[in-house]
């Protein structure tokens, strides 16, 4: 792997700028060449996500931090600078958004109206997400982040579907919802920027310089409650949750896989990194009520996923619940259940896109998503059961895939902290066997019926996000290190850069 | 008496009149010419700006300033006023006589703004402010149209322009009282305050706030803008509101900084107001150029939390905010020109599917009201993140977040014409034919808009050169 | 090769482990590969276990090596093996069964089209299963734990179709999660507190901790994974259903291997269970109840596969109760022995069921014993077998539960566990006399199975027979010797011996009366105690009480939760939604275009200004005001 | 009895008072023009008399009050050929009838 630590190459820029260009091509190409748009997007998500292997593997874990990096001074008075740069914890998120960008194409191989419009606003959306993984600085960040929001509501109002509500109003919810949410946070992160040059004289958007400011601890719980409201809305919450299984629903098969799977973990990495390594005395006042708002989430959620009829609204709460776990990792502020919460988002971020996929591969030829309406399709069509059963399998923590790994080191590290909230988080378990296998069966098993005989199976191109997807699932899940290890380097060395583990006293 | 200070308001009036002489030779109807010739002679304006752009020099004493911020702000004028003219060349309704007198007000309105930025005394303040004011009950009224409620905008204009400034000279006039003074420098080294005193600042606050638009004193925004013809409406919202800003903050920043405690407060609630009720008001409109106008009044709004902020990055962001909110604005009303140039219609739902029959429009609306709600990477998000970083460095969080909260708010009516252009029900798929210096302008707003959002260094640093010399 | 086969045991279940992944990839459309190559794997591993015994009785010492499987600061969570004579044992056990079922798949699953796909399934089952035994930490545990599980799922629902195997298989998943859910947090109070999950570790350090009142909570809750796993009661509801599957299936899974896996565990973990007498009293009792209430409902049932399902549960209660009153040794030795002759009682039941093309209902059979000698001969072994015969194997073993009860004082569960004896060998013969010696039924023609199937009977048959004597007390070296906890130690009660045999053989008379004789009309004992028949025939409702509660309170809490998703927090952001577009319409409204009203509201604001400014702040002098300067 | 500044600055803030009063509540349009003229003569006022009595040294506040008659002036001109113009397109000068621009 020497050939890739090159200092001098921007693996990163390429990384992050591929799919732009790809969409600024697009632009140029004729709305009729439906298959060149196509394999445009899919080769310039391909290139993405063969160089963010490349560095996954190239990463160096025994000097860990940021690697990587580039600098270019972008906006000189505000002290802004164009800065990438990967360490354990946005190593893996950036893996994660380029598998999934690279399904989500293949899975909306099928579209056929505006496909043009439709692989440009999908790059877009996949250059936003990943840019907000691999960016050190807090602008640029929060840049990335704003972005993704309009290309998402116009994929929805378009490319939707309307069942329980309206796509319409799906969209808006979501697209308003998460952009209050981001008020909050934007006015967090200026009061952050503003603060550090009152007490440093130096205006700074650099996470990692802004980590060293030292905050008073009253504008640390401020800060962070700011900052929380909007990656907690993000990250759905209780009960800031409910844009999420509606948008789910309303949105196209690649919006909800990238939705769910990436861009949903911005909210998590976001309370990780800036959140928690910024503001650790406000991360420490505000903990105990994110660990009981998360234990609402596990339960509350996975209960209601009990009594959904919709496919994408199990999914879509059962992100909700997933969620939970994350944030009760993130929550109990020490180095084991933080490497549980990334390794979780990451776990559940294949595991739902690979869901999402099917979802809406299945939707596509039936044109229902209603659970009652299915049964037996196991018989029909084999593979999509198997993506269906991979997924869910993955969903409710079987071990051998990857979600386990994650799962296990959430509940360790939370456990010596939160012992109640966690015992009663962990019954989750059982509530999201009961609704996936439930679904599962409804859906899979049963009876072979005539109305769907006509069902074509998975083939071609729609093979790539199951291929992709469940690699990842089970390679992460057999072999954990791979995954559990760079996020280890990476949480370690921010706790010991930092000093976090003296701030925050305890939960070691 | 350095009479080459004021080179640039020379040449202005001279165009102006030149302008006027120009009309009466040229064929009745023609309009392009004349365009062109008030185009490039406001080009020219803009370069004997620019060239003298940072300097500092006052003429009669400090009686009428010529510096950076003066300039950025003559500037903005200018090109707004370009803009508006390029405009115009799609604009089918006849304009002011059918040539060039409505060319000719417009830039003796530009030549008051130009006077009222620049005014470092009371009565070149009044003055200019004055020349604009008249200038645009003319041009709001549109004596040569048709159109009743172009009329009627302008006596509504006219009534509640003239109760305004009579009673912002009032509050002048007990300030020349209290003070002994119309230099508003000399006016900062009185220290004490009377009630008489006070009187004087809350009038001439209502004047400014009446003329920026600001809650409580926006009503008449409104229906003005939906009345006026439209080139003009963009005029309006776009500099005038500068040009009052422009006034606004040097007056209250120079005459009043020692008293600073007191108005500041003030002006946060009429900011927080403003946000609030410009985007709520937005929510249920289904005209556009009504809807359009509301959200300028929210743009007030987020302008004078930089006043709050009341500092060199305060002052600032409100020169940078004001220079994007013009490209943004301009592009928006634009769009709404040569829509209605077709269909000759405002309502929002006419616009169904309008992203089929000309996609050009379609992107500068949606960039436009992208810009103006401040999403990135689009130049409303650098603007508010100058603003608001300002007024947080001040202590003002609660005013930010209130900002941030309501410009988001604000994505959902601009949405809700979004949803419509690209999904509305398409009943006319005509493809909309657009005149060159449409597509100009068009173009020009929208790649700016982005620009500017995604590399603002280059006007970040102009704008801060202009506000150091607030200070 | 024994000395490899110890010092690489990991090899064991990875051999399985790769006929999976060759399956799934590349065998897929041909069966006949498929299992060949399933049970060319499997055959290896039983050979390497059989290295793995050798060396253990050669040295009985614990052979532990293992690899990090992912760690950080304060977790390390390993992969490994440790070889001891109880998990050779097992290993043994488990592979020999597992590859003496597939062989018997191969005749009993001949023409299914899931041919090929079933042998991945038995495959990764044997993987997982043998992960599961040779793993030397609880998290490796844990993990092969709901591998297992899954395997279940999986061939439980393996006929998928039937919406009774679909629903079987689901609940066999979510019980075991419960009891997994305590299992779990057991795992994690053991983490947190000793802060390391290695078997050989924590067996140190757990004697020499104080705390008991938490240890006890923590081995409680270890031990509902296995009541979960082994079908304790009260989650043992599963188990009869999970005989939705294949027979071999239930054969290997939900008889020999998978449900003893929670047997195991607790003997694995003794360590932990010792050190709390509490807790081992539950486990006693829990298993004496189960034992007891599962053989109460097996003589009311009819399904020849749920008759040896609730038989089941009578064993691994009758091993838990081992077990719980401290025989370590009987409760392994019995796992042993029920694996050879229960895992032959269920082949022998599929081959019957393969004969009547999948009749299930004793009473729908009959008059087998002529046409099957192989099959009827090697049931009754087994029966008797299970019935506690002399010399049988289980004979053996039940003697030295029984004992362990007696002599550590438990005489209650003694007496339980007599009686459980009368009535296995009741229920047994009922079975065995009215199936193979019943009337036979004229549209059944029934025909004595391939020898593909024959050959595992009668090789199980041979180890119901003689598998129990290597725990002949008499032997100076016998199974105790190896297996045990604390020490070991030999010992026999001739008048256990006797009476167990009495009471056996009186339930085979009992039985022989009543079915075969019927002497003793069954029928109207039933009709006698009608209340009791029933409420044992409906398996003391417990399925009903469940499916209750799951649709009542369970599913009804995801109702009330959905409600209030949609009304009260989407309410409360529709409703904000709402309000907001609510007052932006008065706001509009307020503009009411009359140019005087304007006029005034902008007189009225510089008065609220004023106003505002003077009361703010009085020392402007505002407020003053009127009275002129 | 001397007439001092307060007496002048008594009469225009009546004044003034009377020509808010008379912009507001006056329906012809004609009649508004002339209360904003009564508000404008009440500066002017005030700017003298101040001059006379705070500042009589400079002759600025004279000055200002030329300006402000001027622009009045202008500002008049305007008015009354606005209402002219409503008056053609509506045959009214009442300010009531003018509310097609609302809400």
């Amino acid at each position: 792997m020497d050939f890739i630590t090159n200092p001098g190459f921007p693996y990163l820029s390429v990384i992050l700028l591929t799919p732009l260009v790809g969409a600024l091509a697009l632009i140029f190409v004729p709305r009729e060449e439906v298959w060149t748009i196509k394999a445009i997007a899919a080769v310039s998500t391909l290139v993405s996500l063969i160089l963010s292997v490349l560095i996954f593997l190239a990463y160096d874990q025994t000097i860990g931090g940021m690697q990587f990096k580039e600098d270019i001074l972008w906006i000189k008075d505000l002290g802004v600078s164009y800065s990438l740069g990967v360490d354990g914890i946005s190593l893996p998120l950036l893996l994660l958004t380029n598998l999934i960008g690279f399904s989500a194409v293949y899975a909306s191989w099928n579209n056929k109206d505006r496909v043009k419009e439709f692989f440009i606003l999908l790059l877009i959306l996949i250059t936003g997400v990943m840019g907000t993984f691999v960016t050190r600085d807090l602008f640029i960040f929060l840049l990335f982040y704003e972005v993704v929001v309009i290309p998402i509501y116009i994929m929805v109002i378009i490319w939707g579907s309307t069942k329980r509500v309206t796509k319409e109003y799906a969209g808006m919810k979501l697209t308003i919802y998460l952009l209050i949410g981001s008020a909050f946070l934007l006015a967090g992160m200026i009061a952050l920027y503003v603060n550090a040059y009152q007490l440093t004289g130096v205006r700074t958007m650099d996470i990692e310089s802004l980590m060293l400011v030292p905050f008073t601890e009253h504008f640390q719980i401020i800060g962070f409650l700011l900052l929380g409201i909007g990656f907690c809305t993000l990250i759905s919450m209780w009960p800031f949750h409910s844009w999420s299984p509606d948008g789910y629903a309303g949105a196209p098969t690649a919006v909800s896989m990238i939705h769910a799977g990436v861009l949903k973990k911005i909210g998590g990495y976001g309370l990780i990194r800036i959140g928690l390594f910024v503001l650790p005395a406000g991360a420490k006042f505000w903990a105990p009520l994110i660990a009981v708002l998360a234990v609402g989430n596990v339960v509350y959620a996975a209960v209601i996923c009990l009594v959904q009829k919709d496919l994408k609204y199990v999914v879509g709460y059962s992100s909700v619940s997933h969620m939970g776990y994350v944030l009760i990792g993130i929550a109990a502020l020490n180095v084991i259940s933080i490497n549980g919460a990334i390794a979780q988002m990451f776990a559940h971020g294949v595991m739902a896109a690979l869901f999402f996929a099917m979802i809406g591969n299945l939707y596509e030829k039936s044109h229902t998503r209603n659970i009652p309406d299915f049964g037996g399709l196991a018989n029909q069509v084999p593979r999509l059961a198997v993506g269906f059963m991979l997924a869910g399998l993955a969903s409710l923590g079987l071990p051998g895939l990857a979600s386990f790994p994650a799962e296990f080191t959430i509940f360790v590290g939370a456990f010596g902290v939160y012992q109640v909230f966690t015992i009663i988080a962990i019954s989750g378990i059982i509530f999201t066997a009961v609704y996936i296998l439930r679904m599962l069966g409804n859906v899979l098993f049963g009876p072979r019926q005539q109305q769907w005989d006509k069902l074509t199976d998975l083939k071609g191109p729609e093979w790539v996000p199951l291929i992709v997807l469940g690699t990842v699932l089970v390679t992460f899940g057999i072999f954990p290190y791979l995954l559990m290890d760079p996020i280890n380097t990476g949480v370690t060395s921010l706790f010991a850069r930092t000093g976090l583990s003296t701030v925050i006293g305890g939960g070691f | 008496m350095d009479f080459t200070l004021l080179v640039p308001e020379m040449f202005v009036a001279a165009l102006a009149c030149l302008l006027l002489i120009l009309n009466l030779v040229a064929p009745r109807g023609e309009r392009r010419g004349l365009v062109i010739f008030a185009v490039l002679g406001i080009l020219a304006a803009i370069a004997v700006v620019a060239f003298n752009f940072d300097m500092f020099d006052g003429f009669l004493g400090r009686m009428y300033l010529v510096d950076a911020y003066a300039s950025f702000f003559k500037i903005l004028f200018l090109i707004a006023a370009l803009l508006v003219c390029l405009t115009t060349m799609n604009y089918y309704k006849p304009l002011a006589g059918e040539g060039g007198e409505a060319y000719t007000i417009m830039l003796f309105a530009t030549l008051g703004m130009m006077i009222l930025v620049s005014a470092g005394e009371l009565i070149t303040l009044y003055v200019g402010l004055e020349l604009m004011t008249i200038s645009f009950y003319i041009l709001t009224a549109n004596l040569a149209g048709e159109d009743a409620r172009s009329s009627e905008a302008g006596l509504k204009y006219l009534i509640l322009g003239a109760i305004s400034s009579a009673v912002m000279l009032y509050g002048f006039t007990l300030l020349y009282g209290v003070t002994g003074t119309t230099m508003i420098h000399e006016i900062a080294q009185f220290k004490e305050a009377s009630p008489a005193f006070w009187l004087g600042v809350i009038f001439a606050l209502s004047g400014f706030g009446f003329k920026i638009a600001a809650v409580p004193f926006h009503m008449w925004a409104p229906d003005i803008y939906e009345g006026a013809p439209t080139p003009v409406t963009i005029f309006l919202a776009v500099a005038s509101k500068a040009a009052g800003f422009g006034v606004f903050v040097r007056f209250f920043l120079t005459a009043f900084p020692q008293h600073a405690d007191h108005w500041i407060p003030v002006i946060a609630i009429m900011a927080a107001a403003t946000m609030i009720l410009g985007n709520l008001a937005a929510i249920p409109q289904q005209n556009i150029k009504r809807m359009l106008a509301y959200s300028s009044i929210a743009q007030a709004g987020y302008l004078l939390v930089g006043l709050v902020a009341a500092s060199e990055a305060g002052v600032k962001s409100i020169l940078f905010y004001a220079m994007i909110y013009v490209f943004a604005t301009v592009g928006a009303f634009a769009v709404t020109i040569a829509f209605n140039n077709v269909s000759e219609s405002d309502d929002i739902a006419d616009y169904s599917g309008l992203a089929r029959r000309s996609p050009l429009l379609a992107v500068t609306l949606l960039v436009c009201m992208l810009s103006m709600a401040g999403i990135p990477p689009l130049a409303g998000f650098a603007g508010k993140f100058y603003l608001f970083s300002a007024v947080i460095e001040q202590g003002f969080l609660w005013l930010a977040i209130i900002g941030l909260v309501m410009s988001m708010l604000s994505v959902y009516y601009y949405l809700s014409v979004v949803r419509v252009m690209y999904l509305g029900e398409v009943t006319d798929y005509s493809a909309i034919k657009l005149k060159g210096s449409m597509k100009l302008v068009l173009y020009v707003c929208m790649v700016l808009s982005i620009i500017l959002g995604a590399y603002p260094g280059p006007l970040a640093e102009l704008a801060n050169i202009a506000a150091r010399f607030m200070f | 090769m024994i000395h490899f086969a110890v010092q690489n045991s990991w090899l064991i279940p990875l051999m399985p482990a790769i006929a999976f992944a060759i399956i799934v990839f590349f065998l897929r459309r041909t069966p006949q590969a498929s299992a060949f190559f399933s049970i060319s794997c499997i055959s290896v591993s039983f050979l390497l276990s059989l290295g793995v015994v050798a060396g253990v009785l050669m040295d009985p010492a614990a052979v532990e090596s293992s690899v990090t499987w992912f760690s950080m600061p304060g977790l390390t969570v390993e992969m490994g093996t440790l070889i001891d004579p109880i998990s050779g044992m097992m290993v043994f056990v488990v592979s020999l069964i597992a590859l003496l079922v597939q062989i018997y798949s191969v005749g009993y699953m001949e023409n299914d089209p899931g041919y090929s796909i079933y042998f991945a399934y038995q495959s990764l089952f044997a993987m997982s299963m043998l992960g599961l035994v040779i793993a030397n930490n609880f998290v490796q545990m844990f993990v092969f734990w709901e591998l297992v599980g899954l395997c279940s799922y999986l061939l439980i629902g393996f006929w998928f179709y039937k919406i009774s195997a679909r629903e079987a298989a689901k609940k066999a998943f979510v019980t075991n999660r419960v009891g997994d859910y305590g299992f779990l947090l057991g795992i994690l109070f053991l983490q947190i507190i000793f802060g390391t999950l290695n078997f050989t570790d924590l067996a140190q350090i757990i004697p020499t901790y104080a705390n008991v009142g938490l240890l006890t909570v923590i081995a409680l809750l270890v031990f509902t994974g296995p009541i979960g796993k082994s079908g304790q009661f009260p989650l043992h509801v599963w188990l009869p259903d999970a005989m939705e599957g294949p027979t071999p299936v239930s054969a290997l899974i939900h008889a020999a291997t998978m449900v003893v896996a929670g047997v195991y565990l607790i003997a694995r973990a003794f360590f932990l269970f010792a050190a709390v007498p509490t807790a081992l009293q539950v486990i006693a009792y829990v298993g004496g109840f189960t034992a007891l209430f599962a053989a109460t409902i097996a003589i009311t049932q009819n399904d020849i596969k749920r008759i040896l399902a609730y038989s089941t549960l009578s064993q691994l209660g009758y091993m838990v109760m081992a077990l719980g009153v401290g025989g370590l040794t009987a409760s392994m030795f019995h796992l042993m022995t029920h694996a050879f002759f229960k895992a032959l009682l269920f082949l022998g039941a599929g081959s019957v069921i393969h004969a009547l093309q999948g009749k299930q209902d004793i009473w729908e059979m009959g008059g087998l014993a002529r046409k099957m000698p192989i099959t009827t001969k090697t049931f009754i072994i087994g029966s008797l077998a299970l019935a506690g015969i002399f010399p049988l194997a289980g004979f053996w073993s039940k003697d030295e539960i029984l004992l362990a009860a007696q002599s550590n004082g438990f005489t209650g569960l003694y007496l339980i566990g007599s009686l459980v004896a009368f009535l296995t060998a009741f229920y047994m013969f009922r079975l065995v006399f009215v199936a193979f010696y019943g009337q036979a039924k004229p549209n059944n023609d029934p025909h004595e199975s391939p020898a593909v199937m024959t050959t595992p009977l009668i090789i199980l048959g041979l180890l119901s027979v003689v598998g129990g004597l290597v725990g002949m007390p008499w032997l100076s070296t016998n199974f105790g010797s190896y297996v045990y906890f604390g020490e070991a130690h030999h010992g026999y009660s001739l008048m256990i011996m006797v009476t167990s045999t009495v009471i056996a053989l009186m339930g085979i008379y009992l039985a022989y009366l009543m079915y075969y004789k019927k002497t003793i009309s069954a029928s109207a004992i039933a009709n006698r105690f009608k209340a009791i028949y029933t409420l044992l025939y409906n398996k003391y409702y417990i399925d009903e009480i469940y499916q209750w509660g799951i649709n009542h309170i369970v599913d009804g809490a995801g109702r009330v939760a959905y409600w209030i998703d949609l009304h009260v927090v989407d309410g409360v952001v529709n409703g904000l939604a709402k309000g907001t577009r609510q007052s932006g319409t008065i706001l509009r409204y307020l503009q009411t275009g009359q140019t005087q009203h304007y006029g005034m509201v902008l007189v009225a604001a510089v008065v609220v200004i004023i106003l505002l400014l003077g009361l703010l702040d009085p020392s402007l002098g505002i407020s003053a005001w009127g009275g002129g300067n | 009895m001397t007439i001092t500044l307060n007496h002048y600055l008594l009469l225009a803030g009546m004044l003034f008072c009377i020509g808010l009063y008379g912009a507001l509540a006056k329906q012809n349009a004609i009649s508004i023009l002339m209360g904003i003229e009564l508000m404008l003569n009440a500066c002017v006022i005030n700017l003298v008399a101040f001059n006379r009595f705070m500042a009589p040294n400079h002759l600025v506040g004279h000055a200002f009050g030329l300006f402000v008659i001027a622009l009045a002036a202008a500002e008049v001109a305007v008015g009354l050929a606005l209402v002219l113009t409503v008056y053609r397109d509506l045959l009214s000068v009442n300010i009531q009838d003018f509310d097609w621009l609302k809400w």
